[in-house]
């Protein structure tokens, strides 16, 4: 590489401008304010999506009713948990239904507090295959808010879900488990 | 397929010497291979490990024989002047085709394997499995039969330190307290979950391992067919006594197994009707002692000293000399966060107000009250 | 690498000196803007899965690449600009505007090579006059200075300088 | 035409003397040096945990040690021989050799080179001083899964938690470097595909750790906050999802992986042909194949995750995508076959070591590749024979081709040659003994022990005990070595600036034995 190269042209330093250098420096910069505007964008995003096989939210309205696939029954299988730390009895009250893919139905959760005091849980659902987890959808749910009970207080917890009519064939079975939490001691 | 026996019949006489040189005070019954185990699944698991494990002696055979050859050959003391060549096309396409097509091969019965092991449905009898640090909770959904399993006490020759010797313990950390108690030729499915953190439930000869996570579920089945004991481990990293958290799955026909549903079922009641008794204080630490030996013991050790800071002391403790009520809470519910489980679910109202009795009024403390059972069943 | 030019109008030669540069500048803008896809496609996977941490480290990470780049950028991109006319021998060396210069007379000035003792035998080329000399072209392979002390001489020593130029 | 001026001072200067010179040098030279003693240094100490692991391990019972510190030492000496011993090896080579391999001066940024050394002391001191610490140091395993990590972790976390951030902030200046050293100072005519395969190699794993780097500082940080900020990334308690951070690990940890592999490819590249006396075969094949081992790596890191209870269809499609990674491996360890055949061999200690690599590497792909099947995956999962496989992979993989890079380029870097006799003896002596330490691990996986255990039931315990007594004389023959490497520094028979017979590259070529403290002040030309 050591020949000679004659050249008229302008000198190459015109290259590096400091225009280019200053964009290019806030492409990182960008990226890293846009970390910051995510936060609130990120649990919409999964509430939508039911990413984390979690399950998801409709509102009752939106289903639409004569997607009923009647030609098909899902076995539902219910199942709860209470976490370390809470006072409470959990369980389902049917403990499963067989339903048809497309109707709303409805469960119902029994919780009565064994304290002294007023508690306050969280119920995380969990759905069983895990491919089943999006197509399982909740109109109303105890779990869409922290449940707080009084001293000793027994409350009947409602629970409609819809089961969405483009479940996969080969499912014919699924388990919904509950889990509840106490976040109040968790987050001290 | 080879057996094992083949492999066995070649290391014997290794393994033979080795163990003579070090004088081994634990006795053989070494396998060399996977488990054939007991179940559809697990057949074919077996064939599936043992068609890659051949596929990959074959390989192994061709490449370090043509190493070999190479090393023996080709070197320079025997005369050997290198050649030129550095690429060639038509090779490099052969060899990256050729296990391209061998890994297909081994492809699709892997995929149909998977597929067979991963449904979960028109299962027979459904059992939750909950992973506790460091025992196992089972619940026959269907039955309302629910119990702790734990490692026996007998298995476990000296489980936290000091020297033990399992010489002669024939399941040496593979008993438990109360196996779970299956029928054979039934579709059974696992439901896993955990309390507190990841716990994996694994029997090899069921081959099913799932993993036990907090607030979620996982399934996998297994059809046994054959009668039998089989044991298990935890094999998910679980904190302390990871090591100390077995599985027994005993597998009886289907007569042994309603009669051992009906006994289950009696000794809850007994152990239900128990709590109406009433206890002498006396009664209840000297049964305290036992439950706290057996509960208490691992994590706040065995002189209530505990080790600070993850497991406090009882001795002295704020809890354990405080409020009787918040004392029992602490012992029913457990603390989130914490290792400190929730015991209501794993004894029974008796053992509950016995060893919050015995943590009062043993262990360096003297705070005088008691609790009785009644008291304790009406807070579950 | 060593760029003549020659300026009819001004009637100057310039010779121009860089270092290698094995990577160009717009080549390295790209490389860099495709790392930063590749780093942010990441971040945001997981962004969107809620886990949002992953995206300011790879901001900042991406800030950090970028800045030894381009330091890295500038360093081979220094030159080193000689212009000879009728009177005169400007060196010029610098990155993006000129850092340093040093001007001689062009009657006056000498080019002195002389070989340094060390393992690869390699040689520093010097320009100046009255003992005042300062060295060129110090990342140039030792052919390329050879070729560089030539045509220094032919500037400075031929008398048909001009005529060259034209 | 020429004038006498007064002499020339700068190609010329060497070391400044004393301690100073290594806290403030900027001289690739010495920060490889620095690199290369820490990771000994961490070797050894993470060895020497390993020791204690295998002596709990010596017979079924609790011998030694309560089972939370066994977890304190199988995590520290995962972390330790992850991120002090492996990695910084090979940045330490990094630094020494491919400034001298592309014919630059130094590397690009010689005073980030600096820090991103210096930080590691700092790091790896803190993350020892937890195990003297209230509570234990942590104890989760390496891979510090949640909720063990976070909820259920020690206060000492925290400190690991800060270390991690450290040695991910050292790594990605290092591969920045790395990157922009490659990139920008390549000597005329050293084009990109006539770089020695061990540069190619270090530009793939530097890219990778820049890709995946951000995920582990997030990983840890979201630890952070959900251990003392109230968030719940990985609580389920507060709709987050502890499955997820096995998903976040191993996204950086897969990579990871290859990154501790793959500048050893490029390290065995180098040294088979120089002893086979001929060309590598397939150079642009390898180029190739290491670059889609890198960006599989980046799809396949669930295959660690087959028993979390994933969809089906992602199991099969981990499951695909992981034995594919067999197809650029092997197009690897058939080139390096074919470069052997009808060679002019010669077996000096470097050549044992990277034949040793290949053989050895090469049995730890085989169970890589039964470990990718996914069913067969739910046996042998956290168990001994995952145990084994990694320790193929990673002790007669990636630490052979250190100590083979070593024998290979110690003449260069000193100017002395090594014990051929004491290198043989090492060599054997380690190859034994490793075989007796992992492969009866293969056995006990098989037969159902599962990893991460501090005692076991009886039906495991020979093989332990092989195992054991295999780790031992392991551990002790790199004792041995350190001794070797020590006499090699002080004196020996001279090298030859050439060193080896058949060696190639602009090291070799164009600089004395040993190489001068500034090498290519001006950039050699490349034919």
């Amino acid at each position: 590489m050591s020949d000679i190269k004659s050249s008229h042209t302008t000198q190459p330093r015109k290259s590096v401008s400091a225009k280019q250098v200053f964009k290019l420096f806030m492409v990182p910069v960008l990226m890293f304010g846009f970390g910051f505007a995510l936060v609130p964008l990120y649990d919409v995003f999964c509430e939508i999506t039911g990413l984390n096989g979690k399950t998801g939210r409709v509102e009752a309205s939106v289903v639409n009713q004569k997607e009923v696939d009647s030609s098909r029954l899902v076995k539902v299988k219910f199942l709860a948990n209470s976490g370390n730390g809470l006072p409470w009895n959990f369980e389902p009250v049917i403990q499963e239904m067989e339903v048809h893919p497309g109707q709303i139905y409805e469960a119902m959760y029994r919780v009565s507090s064994k304290s002294d005091k007023n508690t306050v849980g969280q119920a995380v659902p969990s759905v069983s295959p895990v491919q089943a987890s999006v197509h399982f959808n909740k109109t109303e749910c105890f779990c869409f808010s922290k449940q707080e009970l009084a001293a000793r207080e027994t409350r009947d917890m409602p629970l409609r879900f819809v089961i969405n009519h483009d479940l996969p064939k080969d499912i014919v079975e699924l388990t919904l488990s509950y889990t509840f939490f106490n976040i109040e001691q968790t987050k001290s | 397929m080879i057996s094992s026996r083949l492999l066995r019949r070649f290391f014997a006489p290794v393994l033979a010497f080795l163990s003579f040189i070090s004088m081994s005070s634990a006795h053989a019954d070494y396998e060399l291979n996977m488990t054939q185990g007991v179940t559809p699944i697990s057949h074919q698991i077996y064939d599936l490990h043992m068609i890659v494990l051949w596929i990959c002696v074959i390989i192994g055979i061709g490449v370090f024989g043509a190493m070999a050859y190479s090393i023996m050959k080709h070197r320079k003391s025997k005369g050997a002047v290198a050649a030129e060549f550095h690429e060639s096309t038509t090779v490099e396409i052969i060899w990256t085709l050729v296990p391209l097509a061998i890994l297909i091969a081994i492809a699709v019965p892997a995929t149909a394997t998977l597929i067979d092991l991963e449904d979960t449905s028109e299962a027979d009898i459904n059992i939750q499995v909950n992973g506790i640090q460091w025992k196992w909770r089972y619940n026959y959904i269907d039955e309302g039969v629910e119990f702790i399993s734990a490692l026996a006490e007998s298995s476990r020759t000296n489980g936290q330190s000091g020297v033990a010797d399992p010489t002669g313990n024939e399941n040496y950390l593979l008993e438990v307290d109360k196996p779970i108690v299956v029928p054979v030729k039934k579709k059974i499915r696992f439901l896993f979950t955990s309390d507190d953190v990841i716990h994996a439930w694994w029997v090899p000869e069921l081959a099913v391992k799932q993993d036990a996570v907090p607030g979620f579920i996982n399934d996998s089945w297994a059809y046994i067919e054959e009668p039998g004991v089989y044991r298990g481990q935890c094999a998910e990293l679980c904190g302390k006594d990871h090591g100390f958290m077995p599985i027994v799955v005993n597998a009886v026909s289907e007569q042994e197994y309603q009669e051992w549903l009906v006994a289950m079922k009696a000794e809850a009641a007994a152990v239900a009707a128990s709590a109406d008794k009433e206890f002498s204080m006396e009664e209840l630490v000297a049964k305290g002692e036992s439950v706290y030996a057996a509960n208490c013991a691992a994590c706040h050790g065995p002189t209530g000293a505990g080790v600070p800071p993850v497991f406090p002391a009882i001795t002295g403790s704020s809890v354990a000399t405080g409020d009787i009520s918040d004392h029992i809470d602490i012992i029913m519910n457990g603390k989130t966060g914490t290792a400190m489980q929730a015991f209501k679910t794993q004894i029974s109202d008796v053992d509950i107000a016995s060893v919050v009795t015995f943590q009062r009024n043993s262990l360096g403390n003297t705070v005088g009250d008691m609790v009785q059972p009644s008291k304790i069943k009406s807070l579950r | 690498m060593i760029a003549i030019e020659k300026d009819q109008q001004e009637e100057v030669l310039r010779i121009i000196l860089t270092p290698n540069r094995s990577i160009s500048w717009p080549l390295l803008v790209k490389f860099y803007l495709f790392t930063c896809g590749v780093s942010f496609s990441i971040a945001m996977l997981f962004a969107f899965l809620g886990y949002w941490m992953v995206i300011p480290f790879s901001g900042l990470e991406m800030m950090v690449l970028g800045g030894g780049l381009y330091v890295t950028c500038r360093k081979v991109y220094r030159q080193e600009v000689i212009s000879v006319d009728n009177d005169h021998i400007k060196l010029e060396k610098g990155c993006i505007s000129v850092d340093e210069s040093w001007q001689f007379d062009r009657h006056w000035a000498r080019i002195s090579i002389e070989e340094i003792k060390n393992f690869r035998k390699t040689s520093s080329l010097k320009i100046g006059s009255h003992g005042n000399f300062v060295e060129v072209g110090s990342f140039l392979n030792e052919s390329e200075k050879e070729t560089l002390a030539f045509e220094l001489n032919q500037s400075i020593i031929s008398s048909d300088f001009l005529r060259r130029v034209g | 035409m020429s004038t006498a001026t007064t002499h020339d001072e700068h190609h010329e200067h060497g070391p400044a003397t004393g301690l100073m010179r290594w806290v403030t040098t900027t001289n690739h030279k010495d920060i490889g040096t620095l690199y290369l003693w820490l990771s000994f240094i961490m070797l050894l100490t993470g060895g020497a945990m390993a020791m204690v692991i295998r002596a709990e391990l010596f017979q079924p019972g609790l011998q030694l040690v309560d089972p939370n510190f066994f977890n304190s030492m199988t995590t520290m000496h995962g972390l330790i021989m992850v991120f002090g011993a492996i990695m910084p090896a090979f940045v330490g080579l990094a630094n020494w050799l491919i400034p001298m391999m592309i014919g630059a001066p130094d590397m690009a940024l010689p005073r980030m080179n600096n820090w991103s050394f210096w930080i590691l002391p700092f790091a790896f001191t803190m993350l020892a001083s937890t195990l003297f610490m209230e509570g234990g140091a942590p104890a989760f395993g390496w891979t510090f899964y949640a909720p063990l990590s976070t909820t259920f972790a020690p206060d000492t976390t925290d400190f690991f938690i800060f270390a991690v951030h450290l040695m991910g902030i050292s790594s990605v200046m290092g591969a920045i470097n790395v990157i922009a050293t490659i990139l920008n100072m390549r000597a005329p005519g050293m084009t990109l595909m006539k770089m020695p395969l061990f540069v190619w190699t270090w530009l793939i794993t530097a890219y990778l750790l820049i890709a995946v780097m951000p995920v582990l500082a997030g990983a840890v940080t979201m630890m952070l906050t959900d251990r003392h900020f109230g968030t719940s990334f990985f609580d389920a308690a507060g709709g987050g999802d502890p499955v997820m951070f096995q998903h976040i690990f191993w996204f950086f940890g897969h990579p990871e992986v290859y990154i501790m592999i793959l500048p050893a490819f490029g390290i065995i590249s180098a040294i088979i042909p120089t002893f086979a006396r001929k060309p590598l075969f397939g150079y642009s094949s390898m180029v190739y194949a290491s670059a889609s081992i890198a960006i599989l790596s980046f799809m396949v890191w669930a295959h660690h995750m087959f028993t979390t209870g994933m969809p089906v269809a992602g199991e099969l499609y981990f499951m695909y995508a992981t034995i594919m990674i067999a197809v650029p491996t092997g197009v690897k360890i058939f080139n390096w076959v074919a470069t052997m055949w009808r060679g002019s061999m010669t077996f000096e200690t470097p050549m044992l070591w990277a034949l040793g690599f290949v053989v050895m590497f090469t049995i730890g792909g085989f169970s890589g590749l039964m470990l990718g099947v996914a069913p067969v995956d739910t046996q042998y999962h956290d168990t001994y024979f995952v145990v084994a496989h990694f320790h193929y992979v990673l002790v007669t993989g990636a630490l052979y081709s250190i100590i083979a890079a070593f024998y290979y380029w110690v003449p260069k870097w000193t100017g002395n040659m090594y014990d051929e006799k004491l290198g043989k003896i090492h060599f054997w002596w380690s190859t034994i003994s490793v075989n007796v330490l992992f492969f009866p691990q293969h056995f006990i996986g098989l037969a159902g022990m599962p990893r991460r255990i501090p005692d076991y039931a009886l039906q495991f315990a020979e093989f332990n005990m092989i195992s054991s007594i295999g780790g031992f004389a392991f551990g002790l023959a790199q004792v041995f070595f350190l001794y070797i490497v020590v006499k090699t520094i002080k004196g020996g028979e001279k090298a030859t600036d050439k060193v080896w017979e058949g060696a190639t590259g602009l090291e070799f070529e164009e600089l004395p034995s040993p190489a001068p403290y500034h090498s290519f002040d001006e950039a050699p030309a490349v034919k």
